[in-house]
C-alpha cells in the first residue's frame, strides 16, 4: 500500500518516454554493492481501518489529562483550546502549505504570521519579534546567541530558576562555541537581584531570568534587568505568555528580549511537541542584524497594494550560509497560527481573566493543599498558576499513589533539584474547577 | 475578499471566547495575591472581534494560499507530497493529543511503544542503528549530529578536526549549521557532471577534517556514483561523513545511508514520512548514527526493559539536551503513521516511482528547457532557464510567477547556485502522469507566450510581486495603529 | 481550478480507500455463501481516483462555494447565522457520533437527557407544552402538524375539517403540505399593508376549516398585529391555528406562539438554533403543540421516569412515525448546545439583535431602494427594485448577481410574490454594523453602475447566468462515459 | 452570552440611523399583552469551557459503539468511514451554505450534487436519481406516493420484512391520502413471490420488497418484480447500498424504483440522524414529473462553460405550492456530499471486498453463534451481513447480560415483530474482526 497513484500503463508510457525499460534502469547510478538485497524490516502495510484499531489500543494504554484530572506544569500547560482555534488550524490550505517563498501564492500564511508577529509585540510589549521558533529552549538559546553576538562578549548569566531544560539546551549550544555559561543559584527558589549585582562584569553578555519561574513563582525581574543593564549587559526574560493577561510585560519591566514557551496559546499538550518558541526583541539595528528565524514584512505588490514578504533573508542560512545569523530554516508556522488564533480568539479581557482564573484557583488549591498534614509550599514568594510543596515522604511514591485515584497531581522536582528532594510542582489552570482541586485535596489526605 | 488585518476589524467590547464565573472564593483582589508591582493595568491590547469575524477572517485569509490539497506543489527539495487525512485524524486521539510531556512513563506505555518503534524503523531504514527523535528540524538534525561528533572528536582527544567540508552545491544550513557547532567550513566544488570534484575533495581534506556533509542524492537529484569511494576516502583520514537526509525519499528500502558509508544522517519526517509542513513548519528531524556515535547523543531514547518501555536519561556521555521536552512529537507520530501504513514494499515503492516520476517530468520538461545533468535522475532534477532569458528575456523568477497563473505552485528557484537560472522540481511520487503532463504543457506554452505577459505576471493572484526591497528597507515587521 | 467531473478523473486501478486482509476463514467462494443468482458479475462502476485526486477535486469544490463562514449571506427566510465551531467539535465526540439508534436506553440515557431537555426548551420557548422532535426538516414538521390535526379532528368526529387556509404571502411548503395532509387549500389575501386581511379571512373561515396556516413574524418581516383577534377567530369556529416557524429567530424570549393563540408549531433548528444548512440539508423540524393535541404526536417521545429517561412508545393515539429513528439528532444536539450556551438573556438578546440589525439594514437600504410596508420591520424585509427595472431596465435578479461579484451572497429574490421584484433581506443578529454598511454601500452603488455590467454579473466567479432553460429541456441529471 | 457583535456604541448609532429611541420600540407592533413578561425559563448561559465539561459528563453516561463493540444493524451500521469523508464534510465552504439557488456562488455544492446523483445512478443501475431525502423511510414513502401518482392506482403492497418503522412512516403518510396500504406478511423471513402473484390486482400501484430484508436475509426480487410487473404496477426495491458491491442492483432486476437508506456510506450513527434517503427511478418522463425532491441538471453558462444548476424546479414546492410532487424543501445535501466522497474513496473494488468481508465475516459469525446450544439461524434464506438468530429463553435480558461483557450484541425482534418472541438480529460489518466475533460467542455461551 502507498500513495501512489500510477498504474501500470502510466508506468509503461512513461518509461517509454524516458527511454527505459524498466524502472529499475532509472536507479542504475546506484551501484549494485550499495544496493540493499532484502526488504526491509519493518512490520508489513496496514489499512486506515487496522490502524486505527492499532493506534486506540495503543493509545489506550496511555493515561493522558483527560484520563486523570491534570495538574502538571513545568511548562506545558492543560489550558483550554477554544474549538475556533481547531477549525482554522484544520484548514488545509494552511496546513499543507510550505514556506512562503513564493510570496503570491502564498499571502494567506504570510499575513497570518504578519499578526502573530504583531501579537507576540503586544504581549511582550516590545517592538519586534520574529515568525517563531522550535519551542522555549530553542528561544532562549538563540536569545542568548543574539546576546553574544550583540555585545561581543562571551560570559552568559542564567538563573537556576529558569526552566532545567532550557538551560540544558544553552548549554549544549554553548559547550561548542567561544563563550561560557554561568548558572546563578536560587536556593530560596528565586533569583536574588543582589546576587546579580556581584556576578555581572564587563564580560557579561546577558542575563537570563524567568518570571514565572520553573517553580511557577516570581522573580522581581526590573531589578535583575537593572543590574544586567548597569554593567552594558543585555536582559533576557523568560516568561509565561498566558500570565501577561494581569502581570506586565517584560518589555514594561526592561527586558531587552523576551522569550517564551508559547504552548499555552492554543498548541495540545501532544507529549511535548510540536511547541512554538517566541522570540521578541528592541527594534534596533543592532538587534535585527542578528535575530534568528524568519520575518514577514510589508510592503506593496506592483499595483501598490499592500501586500506582506519573507524579508531581511540575507540573515538567514539559505543566502548568508555560514555567515547566517542562525541554522534554523523551519519556524513553527502552524503554532504560530494557532498561537494567533487563540489569542484574537480570548482578547484582551478574556487574556485577563484567563489568567486571573489561573491566579485564583492557583491560590485555592494551595490554600487547601498546605491544610493537609506534612504539606508546606517551599517557597515563601508570590506564584502565579504554579506552585511548589513540600510534600511528606517520598515524593514520586505519592505521586503514583495518587495517580491511581485519578489524579496527575504533580512534578516531582528531584530529577532537576536534588536538594528538592521531597518537593512537586502543582500547577492550576483555568479548566481545573473547585471540585476537581477539591478531589485533589481528599485524595491527598488519604494517601500522605 | 477582505485583506483588513485582524487588528483593523478589531472594536472594543467586542469577544469570541468567554471564561466560565470563578468557582474558588474570590472575595480577595487580585493584589492580595500577587504584589501590585508585579501587576499590568491593562491587559496587552490584542484585538477585540466576534467568532465570526475571526473566522471568516482566517478562512478568507486561507484561500489566498495554495497548499498541497488544491495544486501540484512540484517545489524541489522539499518533498511536497500528499499528506494522509488519516495522519490528521488519528494525532486528535485525546490519548496523545492531551498527553502531557512529563507524565510519569508508567502513563504513556503506549505513546513510549510508538516512539520506541519509531526509532527502530528509522535505524532499519538508514542502516544506521542509533537513533535520537529529538532534534526538532532538519537543520537542528543536522546540527545535533555535529555537536554529536564535536563530543566524539573531543572524548578521542581530537579537538585539532575543526574542518567541516560542504559540497558548493549544498542547502544552506549545512554551512550554518557547522559554523554553530564551532567548526570552519570548507567548501568543496562539484563537477561538470554535478558530483562532487574527487580531486578537490582530496585537496581540502586533511588531518584537521572533522566532517564531510554531503547530501546523497545531492540537490541536483544526482546520485553520487563515487560515494563508497568518498566515504572511504574520509574514514581514511580519521573523519566521519554526515548524510544531509534531505532526499531520502529517493531511496527508501534501495539504498541506505549506512551502507554506503555515511555515520551519521538526519531525517525530515515532515518531508519524507508525510508531516504536513504547516506553512514552514513544525519540521522534525531525527538523526540515526553508527553505534560507537550513540553514547553522545542527545538524551532521554526510549529503551525498551522487558515488556515496558522507559526514557532512559542514563546517558553520561551524552552531549545533552537540544531542546526541551521529548521532540515534535506530533510529527514523529504521522511519521509512524505513515511508515506502518506503507510497510516495507510500500516505502520502495515510494522511491521507485518518485524516480519515475521525477525521469518522467524530466523527459517532458527537455522538450523545451536545457537540463544541464544527464539523466537518469533521482526523485528530483535541475533544469535552467539560461536560454530563455537569453533569447527571450524572461527569466527563471518569470516562468515561475507565471505558472501561479495556471494553477501551479512553482518549482524552487535559483538552487542549487550551481546551475544558473535554477528551476529544480521534485514531482514525489503522489502525483500522477495527467498532473505531470498538463504541469509540462503549460511549462511549454509558457515558453512561447508573449512575454510581456510573463514578465507582469501573476495575474490571477491577490497580489503581484510584491516589492521585496522595500520590504527590507522601509521594515515594518508589525503593524501599528494609525494616528 | 479544474472542474472536471470526479467520473472524468478516473482511472482503472487507482484506489483510495483499502481493506484490511479477510480475518476468518475464507476458503469458501462467495457463491457458496450467497447464492449465484444474486450476484453481480461486476461491482458498480464508481469512479477510481487515489486519495490526493479526492481531496483536491473537493477541496477545489468546495472553494466554488460562498458560504457563512466566508460571505455575508443575507438570504431573507432562511436566517443564515454563524455556525459556532464548539457544535462541530461535541457533535464529533465518539460518545455521540457513535451511538446507534437502536441501542438500549439503559446504554443512552446521556442522549435522552438531552433531548428531554431540548423538548422542554422548545416548549418553553413556544409556550406549547407538547414537543415531537422526530420531524426530519421543516417542512415535514409542518407535515406532522397538519397530520397531528387531522388525527385530532377525526378523534373527535370532525372529519368535514377539509380546508386548510394560508395566506398568499406564505413560503411554498404551507400548501404542500396541506395538499399531503389530504387537505385544500384556501388562499387568503393579504392587505396593503402587507398583514393577513381580516374581511377576506371571515369570508373563507367555515365550519368546514380546519386549520390555519400562519407566520407570524410573516415572509415580509412583519409582525401580524391583529394575531389574538385572528387565533380567537379561528378558535371560535373550532380550528386551529399552525404557526410556521421559520420566523422565531425575531421572537425568542419576546413573545410566544402559545400565548398568542398557535396551538401547534413547528422550529427550523437549523436556522433559529443555528444547525449549519450543509448546502441545503439535513434540517430539523421539531413541533411543539397544545396539551390536547399531546396524545397524536409521533412516538416515541423522551420521558423521564424517576431518574431514569427513556422513549415512550405508549401512545396508542399517535399518528404513528414520520421517519425511521428518532429525528435528526445531529442538528437537535447543536440545537442543544446552542441554546445551553445563550442561556434565557442570550436568547433574548438574539431576536433584539436580529430585529435591530434588520431595521438598521432596512434603514439603509431606503437610501435607494422602495421598501414597499412601514417599519419597523422584524427580523428581515423585503425591497423592490422595481423602480430600478423602469429607469434602468435592470431587474432584482441582476442585482443580486452583481452583489456576487463584490462578495456577498444575494437577497432571497422574488419572494415573497405579494411584492413584485423583491429582495428579502435578513441580516441576522450575528453580523457586525459594518458589513451591514458594507453591503448596502454596494446596493446603492451598483444602483448608480452601468447596467450593462450590472447585467451581465457576474463576472468574477466561476460561471455566470448559466441557462435554467437549457438545464431543464436537454435535460441531463448525471454523468455518462463519452462513446 | 451570545454570538451578537453590536457594541453598545454600535447600537446607539444604529437606533439613531433607524430613527427610534430604543431596541424596545422596535417591537411595538407586538401588542403588550402578547409579550413575555419574564424571563425563559430554561437554565443560564454556559462557556464553551462549560459546555464541553457539561456534554462531556452526559456523553459519558452513553454507551456507544466505540465502548461496546456494536453487532446492532437493523438500518443503521457501524461501518468504517474512511476519514477523508470527514475531510471533505469539514470544509465549511460545504456545511455552512445554503441550498444552492444562487448557482455561481454555489457551484462546489451543485457539482458535488450531481456527482452524488450520477453515483447514485451507478449504484441502483437505474437512469435518475434525486439529489437526496430525509432517510430510508421517507424514500419508501415518497416512492410509494409516485407510484399513485403514476399508476393512478390506490393501492401499495408493501412485505412485512421491509422495516417496520419505513413501514410505520408510509402509513402514516398513507392515512391522510386516497389510498390503502396492504402488508404482505413474510411468517418465513421472506415475501413468497406466490403471495405476490395472488395479492396483485389492476389497483395496485406498486409493490415495494426490501432485501436484505430487515432480517438481513435475501428477497426473490426479480420474481416479485415480475409479479407486480404482470398487472401493470410499479416493483419498489429498498436495498442496502454498501451490498451492491457484490449483490445485483436493483436496476437489474427489474426495479422500477429504488430506494435506501445511505448511512452505511460514510455517515455517522450519530442516534440516528442525519441520515440520507436515497431515491433513484427510471429515466422516463411519466417518473420525472413525480420525482419528489431536488435535483442537479447540468448545462451551460453565459460563456457556453459547462455548469451546473437547480433544475425541474415547477415540480417543486416553492412554485407549485399546493400541486408540488412532495412538500420536501431541504434534501441531506451534507450526507449526499459524504455518500459520494465515501464512494470515490472506496471505488468499485473497495465497495466490493467491504461487502464481501461483511458477507464472510457475518457467515463466520453465524457459524459460530450457532454453536452455541441453544441458538440457531431463526430462517433458512441466504444473508449478507445480518441474520436473525433464535436465542434461548428472555432475548432482552440475554442481551442485556451480554452488554454487561462489553457487546451490544443484537436487536430483540419481538418489539416489531411479536410473533418472533426469542428471537435477535445480529449485524457484522467489515469493521468486527475475528476476535471481537469469537468473543461475543464466548460471550454467549458464557450467558446462555
Amino acid at each position: 500500500m502507498s500513495y501512489v497513484l500510477n498504474t501500470p500503463e502510466d508506468q509503461k508510457a512513461m518509461l517509454a518516454k524516458i527511454g527505459v525499460s524498466s524502472v529499475e534502469d532509472l536507479f542504475a547510478n546506484i551501484p549494485t554493492e550499495l544496493r540493499l538485497k532484502r526488504d526491509l524490516a519493518i512490520p508489513p502495510a496496514m489499512s486506515e481501518m487496522e490502524l486505527q484499531s492499532h493506534l486506540s489500543r495503543l493509545l489506550g494504554k496511555n493515561q493522558s489529562a483527560s484520563d486523570a484530572v491534570c495538574f502538571l506544569g513545568g511548562g506545558a500547560y492543560d489550558h483550554f483550546i477554544p474549538s475556533v482555534v481547531d477549525t482554522v488550524a484544520g484548514r488545509s490550505e494552511f496546513y499543507t502549505a510550505y514556506t512562503p517563498y513564493q510570496a503570491e501564492a502564498s499571502q494567506g500564511t504570510l499575513q497570518a504570521v504578519f499578526e502573530y508577529q504583531t501579537l507576540m509585540c503586544e504581549l511582550t510589549g516590545l517592538g519586534v519579534a520574529n515568525a517563531s521558533l522550535y519551542e522555549g529552549g530553542s528561544s532562549v538559546t538563540e536569545a542568548a546567541l543574539m546576546a553574544l553576538g550583540i555585545t561581543k562578549r562571551p560570559e552568559v548569566l542564567i538563573a537556576e530558576s529558569v526552566h532545567p531544560e532550557y538551560r540544558a539546551t544553552l548549554e549544549t549550544y554553548a559547550a561548542n562555541l567561544n563563550c561560557r555559561v554561568r548558572t546563578l543559584p536560587t536556593p530560596d527558589g528565586f533569583l536574588n537581584p543582589d546576587d546579580v549585582k556581584s556576578a555581572v562584569s564587563d564580560a557579561t553578555a546577558c542575563v537570563i531570568a524567568q518570571s514565572p519561574n520553573f517553580f511557577g513563582h516570581l522573580e522581581e525581574m526590573q531589578a535583575i534587568g537593572d543590574a544586567a543593564h548597569k554593567v552594558g549587559a543585555l536582559f533576557i526574560a523568560s516568561f509565561d505568555p498566558v500570565s501577561v493577561g494581569v502581570l506586565k510585560r517584560p518589555g514594561d519591566y526592561g527586558a531587552d528580549i523576551a522569550v517564551a514557551e508559547g504552548q499555552g496559546l492554543g498548541v495540545p499538550l501532544q507529549y511535548g511537541g510540536p511547541y512554538l518558541g517566541i522570540l521578541a526583541c528592541h527594534e534596533d539595528s543592532r538587534f535585527l542584524r542578528k535575530i534568528p528565524g524568519r520575518l514577514v514584512g510589508q510592503t506593496t505588490d506592483r499595483n501598490g497594494k499592500r501586500s506582506w514578504v519573507l524579508t531581511l533573508q540575507p540573515r538567514e542560512q539559505h543566502i548568508a550560509r555560514a555567515n547566517a545569523t542562525s541554522n534554523i530554516c523551519t519556524n513553527q508556522g502552524l503554532l504560530a497560527l494557532r498561537a494567533a488564533v487563540y489569542l484574537t480568539a480570548v482578547g484582551p479581557q478574556g487574556l485577563k481573566e484567563t489568567a486571573e482564573l489561573c491566579i485564583r484557583k492557583a491560590h485555592y488549591a494551595a490554600e487547601q493543599l498546605t491544610k493537609v498534614p506534612g504539606v508546606s509550599l517551599r517557597f515563601k514568594t508570590p506564584f502565579v498558576k504554579e506552585f511548589a510543596l513540600q510534600v511528606p515522604g517520598d515524593a514520586k511514591g505519592l505521586l503514583a499513589k495518587l495517580r491511581t485515584a485519578g489524579y496527575h497531581a504533580g512534578l516531582p522536582l528531584a530529577q532537576w533539584y536534588p536538594a528538592l528532594a521531597n518537593c512537586i510542582t502543582v500547577a492550576v489552570t483555568e479548566k481545573r474547577t473547585k471540585a476537581e482541586i477539591d478531589g485533589l485535596v481528599e485524595a491527598l489526605k488519604a494517601n500522605v | 475578499q477582505s485583506t483588513e488585518l485582524i487588528f483593523e476589524l478589531s472594536k472594543s467590547g467586542r469577544r469570541c471566547h468567554r471564561l466560565p464565573e470563578c468557582d474558588v472564593p474570590a472575595a480577595k483582589a487580585l493584589g492580595e495575591l500577587i504584589p501590585q508591582e508585579h501587576l499590568a493595568s491593562t491587559p496587552p491590547p490584542l484585538p477585540e472581534v466576534g467568532e465570526i469575524d475571526l473566522i471568516r477572517h482566517y478562512t478568507n485569509l486561507s484561500a489566498q494560499n495554495m497548499s498541497i490539497d488544491t495544486n501540484f506543489y512540484p517545489l524541489g527539495s522539499c518533498t511536497m507530497k500528499y499528506n494522509p487525512k488519516r495522519h490528521e485524524r488519528l494525532a486528535a486521539f485525546p490519548g496523545y493529543a492531551n498527553l502531557h510531556p512529563l507524565q510519569d512513563d508508567d502513563t504513556t506505555q503506549g505513546m513510549l511503544e510508538i516512539l520506541y518503534e519509531t526509532q527502530q524503523f528509522l535505524a532499519e531504514i538508514s542502516g544506521l542503528p542509533a537513533v535520537s527523535l529529538q532534534p526538532a528540524a532538519g537543520a537542528q538534525g543536522e546540527l545535533t549530529a555535529l555537536f554529536v561528533a564535536a563530543a566524539y572528536f573531543r572524548d578521542k582527544g581530537e579537538t585539532h578536526r575543526k574542518k567541516v567540508l560542504v559540497p558548493d552545491s549544498a542547502h544552506g544550513t549545512n554551512p550554518a549549521s557547522a559554523a554553530l557547532a564551532g567548526f570552519d567550513t570548507i567548501t568543496v566544488k562539484s563537477g561538470t557532471n554535478g558530483l562532487v570534484d574527487l580531486e578537490d575533495l582530496k585537496s581540502k581534506l586533511g588531518d584537521d577534517t572533522a566532517v564531510f556533509m554531503i547530501t546523497n542524492p545531492n540537490t541536483l537529484g544526482l546520485f553520487e556514483t563515487q560515494i563508497k569511494t568518498i566515504t572511504d576516502l574520509l574514514h581514511s583520514k580519521g573523519a566521519l561523513v554526515y548524510l544531509d537526509g534531505a532526499n531520502m525519499n529517493a531511496i527508501l528500502g534501495i539504498t541506505r545511508p549506512g551502507d554506503f558509508g555515511a555515520d551519521m544522517q538526519h531525517y525530515n519526517v515532515h518531508k519524507t514520512f508525510t508531516g504536513p509542513h504547516g506553512g514552514g513548519g513544525p519540521g522534525s528531524g531525527p538523526i540515526a548514527v553508527r553505534d560507537f556515535l550513540a553514547p553522545y547523543l542527545p538524551a532521554p531514547v526510549v529503551v525498551k526493559d522487558g515488556a515496558r518501555f522507559k526514557l532512559d536519561f542514563d546517558m553520561p556521555k551524552s552531549i545533552g539536551r537540544v531542546r526541551s521536552f521529548f521532540g515534535n512529537v506530533g510529527i514523529l507520530f504521522r511519521g509512524y503513521c505513515y511508515i506502518r501504513t506503507l510497510g516495507p514494499d510500500g516505502l520502495k515503492q515510494v522511491s521507485e516511482q518518485a524516480v519515475l516520476n521525477a525521469n518522467y517530468l524530466r523527459a517532458r520538461v527537455t522538450e523545451g528547457f536545457d537540463v544541464p545533468h544527464p539523466g537518469p535522475c533521482m526523485h528530483e532534477f535541475v533544469a535552467s532557464a539560461r536560454a530563455l532569458v537569453r533569447e527571450r528575456k524572461i527569466t527563471a523568477k518569470d516562468v515561475c510567477k507565471r505558472l501561479l497563473d495556471f494553477g501551479f505552485h512553482a518549482p524552487t528557484v535559483y538552487f542549487p547556485m550551481v546551475v544558473a537560472e535554477a528551476l529544480m522540481m521534485e514531482p514525489t511520487e503522489t502525483e500522477s502522469k495527467e498532473t505531470l503532463d498538463a504541469f509540462a504543457d503549460t511549462l511549454l506554452k509558457i515558453k512561447a507566450e508573449d512575454p510581456e505577459i510573463v514578465k507582469t505576471a501573476p495575474h490571477t493572484h491577490i497580489v503581484s510581486r510584491p516589492d521585496e526591497v522595500k520590504a527590507a528597507k522601509e521594515l515594518k515587521l508589525r503593524w501599528t495603529p494609525a494616528k
